[in-house]
């Protein structure tokens, strides 16, 4: 069972290898979002610091879920979805393995860049720190929440798009405690409530997220 | 230059700022060089395997 | 018919690939002279600015890495469109090994720029006009090298790339006249060719000796890297496998 | 053995078959034909139990496949109309994730030997996305060679396969066969499938060819 | 010539009109997105009327960045793409005829629907009417010009992200045009200059995008 | 008339043919054979101007093809290994679309009388994503029927039909090439082909099977 779950994180990161290009593009997606807002809204940077959190935020998600709409569909196209069907382990340890490489491709390296373009707003190094860590927390929520997601609309027509319909109101929450927990930081009030209850959704979701996407796997490949 | 070394470096206070900048441009200016001829080696490297594989192939 | 011909001798990789030896070789040397004479008269003979501090020195690199920031960024979209046209593989390949210099300069400008707008302006990074062009400059320079890389079909990847630079070349004069047309944060030309220059003699040169330095720097890293780029896309064929440096 | 009981498969609102019954025991093959939009992929899907029939049961060993999904994957190699390859991998990562992920552990120089077999030589280090179409269908069927289900589901495995591939292909079924294990086979090709048990079963009710 | 255009115009549309749940779901990811940031930044009134030509000039972009991956990727994967090479007509005239009906799907409804999220951000009548008007000349623009990169990016390893990070750059001064409008408009300033630097984007990538794209896909097909 | 010249085409860094050259006249039908991966397809798609070739020529005419592509593109008509069928649409949509881009125009009720000949009665009104594998090339195939091009370029046509349907394709070719026009084809199936004049081009120049 193990071993399955280190065969597809293996492949699934050798694959992302072969496209270095991909780990490199969710990040300068999060990191030109990040760079429009100031461009559309101005460049005064009180009310940079105020929206950051927001910006963030959003920008992550949007990261997250615009990556998303591959982690299935590629494998459903090909074949190589069907097979996993039918390999002799839990779907759900395999859909867990899949997800957590695409954390890595894709989640992970947003993490580590945030606190370059935390300077970028001007924000102060205790925010920055807060924000990395509910980012850090919160990604992978997102990208297990949106494999639901992703499972769900495989094949349907205008599926990509449908994604985000079905993802966005499950990742509202998380989105609300993130940012809250920054702006709280930020404000002087201590974030840590909210980063306890992102914590619980993350845990939340690693428990049921796999199974529910394994169910909806196979519903949509038959 | 009367106040030395130490002043040198310190650029009237902006010593970060101006240090900052040709560091990191030295350190660039003089990583890309040795980027291109590490892969020179390697192209270099893989013809000479090919050539070999050639003339193996033709004995 | 003469010239003719000799263009053709040098754009056949083969001929080239000596040529862009002696031309690197030259470049380089020229490079760490000027380098050399530029940093000294940086430092040690341009005066302390009255206004700025020694916090000005920051200047000598930073308006040189932005001029070749935009000229490369010209240069590699001639040679693309060159070689959309005429179908010649080495301008294509000559595109390709400016690419990563043109993103260095580039980065260069938008890091010397960063540490000198935190003393002058305060702050590290504003979105005015003349910065946000130049950041776009940069992302259109990581976007053609990750075409590129993720395109394995050489032929291919020249001439998805030549689309895209010709594409960007309209951000060129934005970045060049965003002073001019929008009213900015950052200096105006104070370099012009009409107007003459507005600034010191003595720093006028040092920043001048130092884009030459620049521009011969970028030019023999380019003939370097170029000549790999050759060896990698003829590494089947004779002249390459006889070359002298091949060793069997 | 696999036993098919009373199966009953519809899709959209056209029955596509009922009431189909027949077991494959050891060393048999077993033949299915018929016109285009028959229903071959879909029975072959049903059998492998990824899509859930309307009516009857497919069992394996005696018990319904559905209530050891698991323990059935293990025993059973299915190849569709799809060939499961991932484009940016070469062939020989293609056939060493496919077979591990399939639980049969393979050493990398046996993976190359294997390919080599599947006459891929020279081939097994480009990526899966600029074979052609034939070298494909090589690359997806060189985990015949390699596994150790006794339960072979192959739908139109011959599509796309030059002369010398087909005879290749029909060996290793041959092969199969008379150690003992299952094939449930469609091809609208002329193949000689001459070694072992061949059951045969057509599928559709009207004349061949109209539908 | 022109039939050409009209029967591809007609298929796209109807191809969208099978696959309803599309045309919902960009204006969806639009609507969602513009209701994230009250969710992420806080609901005082003030913040939010000054970011609010921002959020929705980013929002289109997004939108229309994310319906672009599939702009001419089933195509290709279908063996269409291929047909509609091979067809006795100028490419470029085809590509407009396909740009023009993923505008009507993807960009119209969302102009349409922009003055009522407009109200939710208390803007004023006439904010909201150049916000509609930037939008009406802007989002054709950024079409055209995404065709290019989703052209360029056509069945490479790691293509859906790879248009982000070609086509944002050239998004950039649309952006900056339209908020500014927008902005100016709504601080009293009148949005003209603006307004007419918008036009004329859309008339130059009318004129060229469709040229650059068709070069590109005859490139990516090959 | 279709001439090629000192053909060569080369993928990634293989040279896969060079110096072919051939003609198809009037009324003759060329067969491209060669093991897999020998370059049929890229030699097929060369010729319709799809990918450029490294050297030589391809001419139409008498006029290079990259000189007059959409004169070209009206006298001719390739179908690939995919089947440019939208999913969401049904057959007869797909091949009214398919003919009308192709600048030829069609009344839908004989689109619905070709698809009916093409042995899908009753399915030509369902989405081609629910059509069987041999069902969707019979409706990209049913442009056949319909096209005023001489030239065909037909890769693989054959494969995934069944019987019936390889004896109407057949047929189909015949009458075509009776007819004046040009076919060039790939098979790597048994196929009859009789009548007028077949000429042959053999890809490859190492033993069939291995590559
Ligand atoms: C990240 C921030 C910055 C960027 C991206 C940037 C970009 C550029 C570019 C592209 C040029 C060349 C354009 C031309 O020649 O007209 C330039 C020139 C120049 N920059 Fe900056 N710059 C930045 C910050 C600064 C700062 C903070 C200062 C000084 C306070 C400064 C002073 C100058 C000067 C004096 C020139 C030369 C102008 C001339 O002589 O033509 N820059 N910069
Ligand atoms: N939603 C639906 N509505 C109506 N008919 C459907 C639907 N889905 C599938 N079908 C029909 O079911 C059949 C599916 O057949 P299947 O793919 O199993 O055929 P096959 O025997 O494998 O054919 P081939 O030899 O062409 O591969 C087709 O005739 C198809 O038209
Ligand atoms: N980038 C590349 N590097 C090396 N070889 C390549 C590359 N791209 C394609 N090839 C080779 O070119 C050949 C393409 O062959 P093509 O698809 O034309 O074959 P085919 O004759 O149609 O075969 P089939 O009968 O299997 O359809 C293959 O052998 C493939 O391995
Ligand atoms: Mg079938
Ligand atoms: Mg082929």
């Amino acid at each position: 069972m193990f071993s399955a779950f280190r065969i597809i994180v293996a492949r699934d990161l050798l694959l992302a290898m072969r496209r270095r290009s991909d780990v490199l593009t969710t990040l300068f997606f999060f990191v030109i979002v990040v760079s429009l807002f100031p461009l559309g809204i101005g460049p005064e940077l009180n009310t940079l610091r105020l929206i950051a959190p927001g910006v963030f935020w959003v920008a992550a998600l949007l990261a997250s879920m615009l990556a998303l709409e591959k982690l299935f569909f590629v494998d459903y196209q090909d074949g190589s979805l069907e097979q996993m069907l039918l390999a002799p382990q839990p779907l759900s340890i395999l859909v867990l393995g899949k997800v957590l490489a695409h954390w890595l491709v894709t989640g992970l390296p947003l993490v580590l860049l945030s606190p370059l373009l935390g300077l970028q707003y001007d924000l102060s190094t205790a925010t920055i720190t807060v924000m990395m860590f509910t980012l850090l927390i919160g990604t992978p929520a997102l990208s297990l929440i949106g494999a639901i997601g992703a499972a769900l609309t495989l094949g349907i027509r205008g599926g990509g798009v449908l994604v985000s319909l079905l993802v966005l109101p499950l990742y509202i929450p998380v989105l609300i405690f993130g940012a809250g927990a920054v702006e709280a930081e930020a404000s002087g009030l201590g974030g840590s409530g909210h980063l306890s209850m992102l914590g619980a959704i993350l845990l939340l979701s690693a428990l049921a997220a796999p199974l529910a996407t394994a169910a909806a796997l196979r519903i949509s490949a038959e | 230059m009367k106040g030395g070394i130490s002043e040198f470096f310190a650029m009237g206070g902006y010593a970060l700022y101006v240090w900052g900048s040709f560091g990191a441009t030295a350190l660039l200016m003089i990583a890309e060089p040795l980027l291109v001829r590490q892969r020179r080696k390697a192209a270099l490297q893989r013809i000479s395997r090919l050539v070999r594989i050639k003339s193996e192939q033709q004995s | 018919m003469s010239g003719r011909l000799s263009f053709y001798r040098f754009s056949s990789p083969a001929a080239f690939y000596p040529l862009a030896g002696t031309i690197g070789k030259v470049s380089a040397l020229i490079a760490v002279v000027l380098l050399a004479i530029g940093l000294y008269m940086s430092f040690f003979v341009a005066p302390t600015d009255y206004k700025q501090g020694e916090g000005y020195r920051i200047i000598f690199i930073h308006v040189p890495s932005a001029w070749m920031s935009m000229f490369i960024y010209l240069v590699m979209a001639f040679w693309a469109g060159i070689g959309l046209v005429f179908n010649t593989r080495l301008s294509s390949m000559m595109a390709q090994a400016l690419a990563p210099t043109g993103a260095i300069m580039t980065f260069i400008a938008l890091w010397t720029g960063a540490f000198w707008g935190k003393p002058m302006w305060g702050a590290w990074w504003v979105w005015d006009a003349r910065l946000t062009s130049e950041l776009i400059l940069f992302f259109l320079y990581i976007g053609f090298i990750a075409l590129q890389g993720s395109i394995d079909d050489t032929r291919r990847a020249d001439r998805a790339g030549a689309v895209l630079l010709l594409v960007g070349v309209v951000n060129i004069p934005i970045i060049y006249f965003s002073v001019k047309w929008w009213n900015t944060l950052h200096q105006g030309a104070t370099v012009s060719v009409t107007e003459g220059s507005s600034m010191s003699t003595i720093m006028l040169q040092a920043m001048l000796i130092m884009t030459f330095a620049f521009w011969a720097y970028s030019v023999a890293v380019a003939m370097y890297r170029v000549r790999s780029i050759i060896l990698e896309r003829e590494k089947d064929t004779r002249w390459v496998s006889e070359l002298p440096e091949v060793r069997r | 053995m696999l036993e098919v009981v009373n199966l009953q498969c519809t899709r959209g609102d056209r029955c596509l078959f009922s009431g189909i019954g027949f077991t494959v025991g050891e060393g048999e093959l077993l033949y299915l034909y018929g016109h285009n939009g028959s229903g071959k992929t879909t029975l072959m899907r049903t059998l492998c139990g990824l899509v859930a029939p309307t009516d009857g049961e497919v069992c394996w060993k005696d018990l319904p496949i559905r209530k050891q999904r698991d323990e059935y994957a293990a025993e059973l190699l299915y190849l569709g109309h799809k060939n499961g390859l991932k484009d940016d991998l070469t062939g020989v990562e293609n056939l060493l994730v496919a077979c591990r992920l399939a639980g049969v552990s393979v050493k990398e120089d046996k993976a190359w030997s294997v390919l080599e077999r599947m006459g891929l030589r020279g081939h097994e280090d480009l990526p899966a996305r600029v074979l052609s179409q034939g070298q494909q269908k090589r690359v997806a069927l060189a985990r015949l060679l390699l596994s150790e289900a006794p339960l072979w589901i192959l739908d139109e495995p011959f599509v796309g396969l030059d002369v010398a591939a087909v005879a290749l292909l029909e060996a290793v079924l041959a092969e199969h066969v008379a150690q003992g294990g299952m094939v449930v086979l469609t091809t609208h090709q002329e193949v000689a499938l001459t070694s072992g048990k061949v059951k045969k079963l057509r599928l559709g009710w009207k004349e061949d060819g109209c539908v």
